[in-house]
């Protein structure tokens, strides 16, 4: 009987834990979806860190955005749709007015969450991930794949081969294969990496590697006997180590390897000790290391010891968790000058995206310079940049290897825009008409 | 030429492969010949000796300890916590099931792998930790019978040569000691075994300890191919169809079966794979373990089960 | 209860006749060369020292075991084998050594199971329930509750076996068995491991159930006192071979037989 | 004093035979059946407290039905007939991926019969149901084993067909209608003109097809068909000796089950997820639905939903108690005591109750109806 009390009342604590309405009311609630658990733990810790530790250092230094304090809350995801799906009904109600904007750092939870937040107002910012054709603000209003998709990975990648062999001429009969996760993630690549083969004539082979990628011995092989010119490696978490590990195994040259932004990190390189030097990976344009933002960091959050980070600090997921809340931050205060200094509600939030235009100065002031290239996003272009970089792993460190590359929006605008109107006449969406909107 | 230099490459990278996958599956065996009980837990074991070896070995590092010498203090850390583990299992789950039908048992140890699970990561973090007890370069063999020769890693080797010695150190402990002879006769009948006086409780702790320094020998071979990480507890998945191959009961079944998974699944990843979309070798291994069981429901090496009413 | 219709077999005559019935077990010779028969509404008992094969024998009967040689001729017709579940559609029931109750159900579900072949109902009828499938459960509830009563076992009616005294569970059973209406009774040891008192309502049971049913039942039993009371005729089985077969006073003075029991042959 | 079935003579065997004999039961059944259909919609549609915001509604009782449907599907294969399996993620996902291409229109080239087969967008309602014949049907397949294989080996037949379906809806581009990230979207929800779009909509239809199925499986398992299968499960040789097919007892516990699970599948994908993508059925899906059913209470209608609720809520308690009681516990000690949490409950149940929170509710009940004299 006891038993049964105890647990009817654990579950009315909950509820009302659950139910309780926020208190203070100049609060931004911001959520965070993370996955500290699991078997993609190592990737997702140092971006939820970094993640953390920006909003930290706002509250810390400047008393919130503009007086308004940002209060989070992290919540565990695991890498599984279902539990982010949880999660983010959970929080997007939370606080004075709603979650800001959701993260998830999955494609799988985007994808889902995509299906929800027409319905919550409430914009996804999806930091060089999830959706390709989602740049297309007039089908996807509330998503936002800021700097880059995977298609624009797909194609600076090309390029850079083609910069490496000198000129896109001598791209003609060459094998590219690509090793990608199999599931939604590491399929995305694919129709941009087929319509470059188509025009540049080159040979391309993709690779699946079953989930969670720790057994990659046959496609290695297949490698080692077909060898391609390059390989492009499109994994998360545990498969990237192990496919660097496979191919020093059969001896492919780590150098002709490159990684997407997501496999061109830290724990990827690490587990592979010295069989990762030379290997190279894209930059979502910032790297790894030191910038003004983390003097800022030192001095306002970890010395005070209310880090989040440990040895992760300045690496490269950790940079990006920073960008990634820096660039939300920037977004409720481009809102604020609209709405007033006040939390602001998802709508609102979108529009402050949409609206978000990060001058070279202000990325400076905000102590992003290096970090970041200017941006400007609108209503239609939810993705505001197509330029990426490559930096290599020294086997201590990575080091940047080439300037910026711009992709070809020649092809890959068509190809967004093909896919967003299927998506729209599959789901029954009019495109909105950006021309109207202000 | 180079087709039967393919062919050869695959199918030793393939049964080195499978050498790797009997060392965990030997872990299972072990505890299901002295037990009857199907220890789900065996890879979440592996991830937890693999945590405590590594988490152990660096902080020892760290404090400035000769490596040798660390790594040696690291391996007697990691034994104890397996101790422990073995004790913990013994005396709060599987002592109070004695008598309880397999599939209970069986059920009992997938609680215990979560179990396992949660608080090695809890103790000793849930990231992704570098390993590199042995050597994972590359040597090519017949390079001048075969074009660019015929890959081998030196830490398959290793791991072919660890799993032989397990092998054969596990047949002297069953043959000769006097704790081995005792875990063959609770295998064959426990009452019988109760009666002539061996402790039940006593070699349930000693099979699941032995079942542990085993998981701590793949986790050290385990480790040093992936690091040690959550992903290690998928080993478990991989090692019941060679357990079915081999038999539940049978040690040299154990290494027999994992060669036959591992140079079957990668062949038809190689030669299958390119015309059905690849990625087949998790569903492949589970296929051909179950063929096998159609065609003979106790396993290519177990018994044939006389039912009786 | 009458048996199934369809090549009626009159009192007296031949019901199950086994010829040269072998089985072995890799090697191990279990049966030997056993024939014998079974006559329409008798009690035939088999008897015999422990593993002289009497339950093999009866696994046989019963389409359990398959032997490697001999033939089976059950209501005139002759098969080399057959599968458990024709043997059962085909009248022939069963209790067993050790008890082999479904442990998890009640003992009306229990000897509900007995029904199963008697009920015609489809499964969407089931998913329904009402109306259809309910008239069939009910009528076939009533025709278990007569063996309740029968039994005398009313007051363990919705009882888990699992946790009912040894007596009581080998009457749920022999309960589970006469709901199939069988025309041949397979009784394994109906009485091993009862007192005194509870062999005595036991016997009693099987002497109505031959008398009032008419059902043919052959026995296997340790307890002498029993089989010479029970039996209409006894074939005894040693090592897997017959040994002697007649009226239980015949058996009672045939030397093999007491040199098997006495063990002098060995 | 108030669980007392004194006075309650039954005098047909059709009212000992009811689905809920007892009348306090009967009358529970229809209070918890009323709040469900009438007043937690009032409640959301008013927003009363805890409806105030729909996240009851969506992320618990809408993942709760679904799968505690999949869980009753589970409980008929492993608690009643009792052939273990280990791929009931696969089931589901079989149930997802046919009712999205019934919902989305099936084509595919004969070529050589030289016609194409089309069969255009079905109504919603037959594609969630073809969904599960489709299960059913591959539940029969891969139960044809069972008649040979026996116990942990036969989780092994289970596994493969968890993997083989991994791979067959990630490799297989037809069952995705070629979307480039193979990654799909719900059809919108349908049913004859009708469009379920908000959360009590949705809700509701859950909690029809929970409830639907729910009534359908107490039927069968108390029925002839559930005795046959408990037979097999407790004596599979003695069942056979008694004329129970073990071929019809042990396909039709499969195909009922896969049936079930299938339509949950869909409901989850459809419902619940909105867009997925094969993890979404992965093997922790099928462990997870195996650990409702053994904490819950294996062969128990009623721990399918307790088990249900259990493992859904369990994490989320384990979140948010903390916070409430102002005591932050990180994210990752979260995860990891779900983890130990919920090994040890099986482990503990195991020992101490086999068949579940059903059994400890009954036994709590048994008590009740003696309390306040024990004896």
């Amino acid at each position: 009987m006891i038993r049964k009390t105890l647990a009817v009342a654990a579950f009315a604590v909950g509820a009302m834990a659950v139910a309780a309405p926020a208190m203070a009311q100049n609060e931004q609630f911001l959520p965070s979806l993370v996955y500290r658990t699991g078997a993609y733990a190592p990737n997702g810790i140092p971006f939820a860190n970094g993640v953390a530790d920006y909003w930290t250092l706002i509250n810390e230094r400047d008393g919130g955005i503009n007086g308004v304090k940002i209060v989070f809350e992290e919540c565990e995801t695991g890498y599984a749709t279902d539990k982010g799906v949880e999660c983010y009904e959970r929080l997007k109600g939370k606080g004075p007015t709603g979650a800001g904007y959701f993260s998830p750092l999955s494609t799988g939870i985007t994808f889902a969450l995509t299906e929800k937040v027409p319905g919550d107002k409430i914009p996804l910012l999806t930091l060089g991930y999830g959706r390709s054709e989602s740049r297309d603000g007039s089908v996807f209003p509330w998503n936002f794949v800021l700097l880059g998709s995977y298609w624009t990975a797909a194609d600076v990648a090309i390029q850079h081969i083609a910069k490496e062999m000198g000129g896109f001429d001598k791209l003609k009969g060459k094998k590219i294969s690509l090793v990608y996760h199999d599931s939604p993630y590491g399929k995305e690549p694919i129709p941009a990496l087929e319509a470059r083969a188509k025009k540049d004539g080159f040979e391309f082979k993709a690779i699946p590697v079953t989930h969670p990628g720790v057994e990659q011995k046959s496609q290695w092989l297949a490698i080692r006997q077909d060898r391609p010119d390059y390989v492009l490696l499109w994994g998360w978490g545990v498969m990237n180590s192990t496919s660097i590990k496979e191919a020093a195994a059969v001896a492919y040259p780590r150098d002709k390897m490159i990684g997407v932004w997501w496999s061109g990190a830290e724990p990827d390189v690490t587990p592979a000790g010295d069989q990762a030097t030379g290997y190279k990976a894209l930059l979502l344009q910032h790297p790894a290391g030191k910038f003004g933002v983390h003097g800022e960091l030192e001095k306002h959050v970890i010395s005070k010891g209310k880090g989040a980070a440990k040895d992760d600090f300045a690496h490269v997921l950790y940079n990006r968790g920073v960008l990634n809340s820096m660039l939300g931050v920037e977004a409720i205060r481009t809102a604020q000058k609209k709405f007033g200094n006040k939390p602001m509600t998802g709508e609102q939030v979108r529009w402050g995206f949409e609206n978000l235009n990060l001058t070279a100065e202000r990325i400076k002031e905000l102590g992003f310079e290096g970090m970041l290239k200017p941006i400007k996003l609108s209503c239609q272009d939810h993705q505001g940049a197509d330029e990426a970089r490559l930096h290599q792993w020294t086997g201590k460190e990575w080091k940047i290897i080439s300037d910026f590359y711009t992709a070809d929006r020649s092809i890959l605008d068509p190809m967004v825009k093909d896919t967003a109107a299927k998506y729209a006449a599959d789901k029954k969406i009019a495109p909105r008409d950006c021309a109207k909107e202000s | 030429m180079i087709a039967f230099g393919q062919f050869t490459e695959v199918l030793l990278g393939g049964l080195l492969a499978g050498f790797l996958y009997s060392l965990v599956a030997l872990g299972f065996v072990l505890i299901f010949k002295a037990s009857g009980v199907f220890n789900f837990a065996q890879g979440a074991m592996v991830l937890l000796a693999g945590l405590a070896l590594v988490r152990s070995l660096d902080f020892l590092v760290a404090k400035g300890f000769p490596y040798w010498i660390a790594v040696v203090i690291a391996l007697l850390f990691a034994a104890a916590i397996m101790a422990l583990t073995a004790w913990v299992i013994e005396r709060f789950v599987l002592g109070p099931l004695v008598n309880q039908d397999g599939l209970t048992l069986f059920m009992a140890t997938i609680g215990a792998t979560f179990i396992i699970e949660g608080a090695a990561q809890m103790a000793f973090g849930s990231d992704v930790y570098p390993l590199r007890l042995f050597p994972t370069d590359a040597i090519f063999m017949f390079e001048n019978t075969f074009p660019g020769g015929i890959l081998v890693n030196k830490l398959d080797l290793w791991g072919a040569a660890i799993a032989a010695v397990l092998v054969a150190g596990l047949a002297v402990f069953f043959q000769y000691t006097k704790t081995g002879r005792a875990l063959r006769a609770v295998a064959d009948d426990h009452a019988a075994a109760q009666s002539v006086g061996i402790p039940i409780s006593w070699i349930w702790f000693v099979v699941w300890l032995v079942a542990g320094l085993v998981a701590l020998v793949a986790a050290t071979v385990w480790g040093t191919k992936l690091s040690v990480q959550f992903s290690i507890t998928f080993l478990a998945l991989k090692a019941l169809p060679v357990l079915i191959i081999g038999g539940f009961t049978s040690v040299p079944g154990a290494v027999i079966g994992g060669l036959l998974i591992g140079a079957g699944e990668k062949i038809a990843e190689a030669y299958l794979g390119p015309y059905i979309g690849g990625g087949i070798e998790y569903w492949f291994a589970y296929v051909l373990a179950l063929l096998v069981l159609l065609v003979r429901p106790q396993g290519m090496f177990g018994e044939r089960i006389i039912e009786r009413v | 209860m009458r048996a199934p219709s369809g090549g009626e077999i009159a009192s007296g005559e031949v019901l199950l006749a086994v010829e040269n019935i072998s089985l072995s077990f890799g090697g191990i010779k279990a049966l030997s060369n056993v024939s014998f028969d079974i006559r329409k509404g008798e009690v035939r008992a088999i008897i015999g020292p422990n593993g002289a094969g009497k339950t093999s024998m009866l696994n046989v009967v019963n389409g359990f075991y398959h032997p490697d040689e001999g033939r089976i001729t059950y209501r005139r017709q002759t098969r080399h084998r057959m599968k458990p579940y024709e043997a059962a559609a085909s009248g022939i029931a069963r209790t067993f050594q050790n008890v082999a109750l479904f442990k998890g159900m009640s003992t009306l579900d229990n000897i509900m199971t007995g029904r199963t072949l008697k009920m015609r109902k489809g499964v969407l009828s089931q998913m329904i329930y009402w109306g259809a499938s309910q008239k069939e459960e009910i009528e076939h509830r009533e025709f278990v509750e007569r063996i309740i009563d029968f039994l005398e076992i009313e007051h363990i009616r919705k009882a888990p076996v699992g946790k009912l005294p040894y007596g009581l569970q080998k009457r749920v059973e022999l309960g589970r068995a006469l709901a199939m209406e069988p025309e041949l009774l397979l009784l394994d040891e109906p009485m091993a491991g009862m007192n005194l008192e509870e062999k005595l309502d036991m016997c009693r049971f099987i002497l109505t159930v031959k008398d009032s049913f008419n059902t043919t039942i052959a026995l296997i039993e340790h307890d002498m006192g029993v089989v010479m009371d029970l039996s209409d005729r006894v074939v005894v089985l040693d090592h897997g071979q017959k040994i002697a077969d007649g009226t239980p006073a015949e058996v009672q003075g045939n030397k093999a037989v007491i040199d098997a029991y006495l063990g002098v042959a060995h | 004093m108030l669980y007392r079935e004194v006075g309650q003579f039954k005098t047909t065997y059709a009212a000992d035979m009811a689905m809920f004999p007892i009348r306090q039961d009967r009358v529970a059944l229809w209070l918890v059946l009323l709040v469900a259909f009438v007043g937690i919609p009032m409640l959301s549609a008013n927003q009363i407290w805890p409806f105030g915001s729909d996240y009851l509604l969506r992320a618990i009782l809408m993942p709760f039905l679904i799968l505690a449907l999949a869980a009753i599907g589970v409980n008929i294969l492993v608690g009643y007939c009792g052939q273990i399996s280990l791929g009931s993620g696969a089931f589901m996902a079989i149930g997802a991926y046919s009712a999205y291409k019934f919902g989305t229109g099936v084509s595919f080239p004969l070529p050589f019969a030289g016609f194409d087969v089309s069969i255009p967008p079905l109504p919603m309602l037959f594609s969630i149901l073809l969904g599960g014949l489709m299960a059913a049907f591959v539940g029969i397949l891969f139960g044809i084993p069972s008649l040979r294989i026996k116990g942990l080996y036969l989780a092994v037949a289970t596994l493969a067909a968890q993997f083989f379906f991994d791979w067959v809806f990630i490799r297989v581009k037809w069952f995705t209608n070629y979307t480039p990230s193979g990654s799909v979207n719900a059809p919108e929800l349908n049913f004859f003109g009708f469009l379920v779009n908000s959360s009590i909509e949705k809700y509701l239809l859950c909690l029809i097809f929970v409830t639907v199925f729910a009534f359908i499986a107490k039927n069968l398992v108390r029925g002839n068909l559930g005795r046959q299968w408990r037979a097999i499960r407790d004596m599979d040789i003695a069942a056979e000796l008694m004329g129970i097919r073990p071929l019809y007892a042990k396909l039709t516990a499969f195909a009922v089950s896969s049936f079930i699970v299938g339509v949950a599948g869909a409901l989850w994908a459809f419902i619940y997820l909105g867009s997925w993508e094969p993890l979404a059925f992965s093997i922790d899906r099928s462990f997870q639905l195996l650990f409702m059913v053994i904490i819950g209470g294996l062969g128990s209608i009623l721990g399918s939903f307790l088990g249900a609720a259990f493992i859904l809520i369990l994490p989320i308690m384990l979140d948010q108690v903390p916070h409430a009681l102002g005591v932050p516990i990180s994210v990752e000690t979260v995860s990891h005591l779900v983890f130990i949490v919920t090994g040890s409950l099986i482990c503990y149940l195991l020992i101490v109750e086999p068949h579940g929170f059903a059994q400890l509710w009954s036994t709590a009940k048994e008590k009740l109806r003696l309390w306040p004299y024990p004896y």
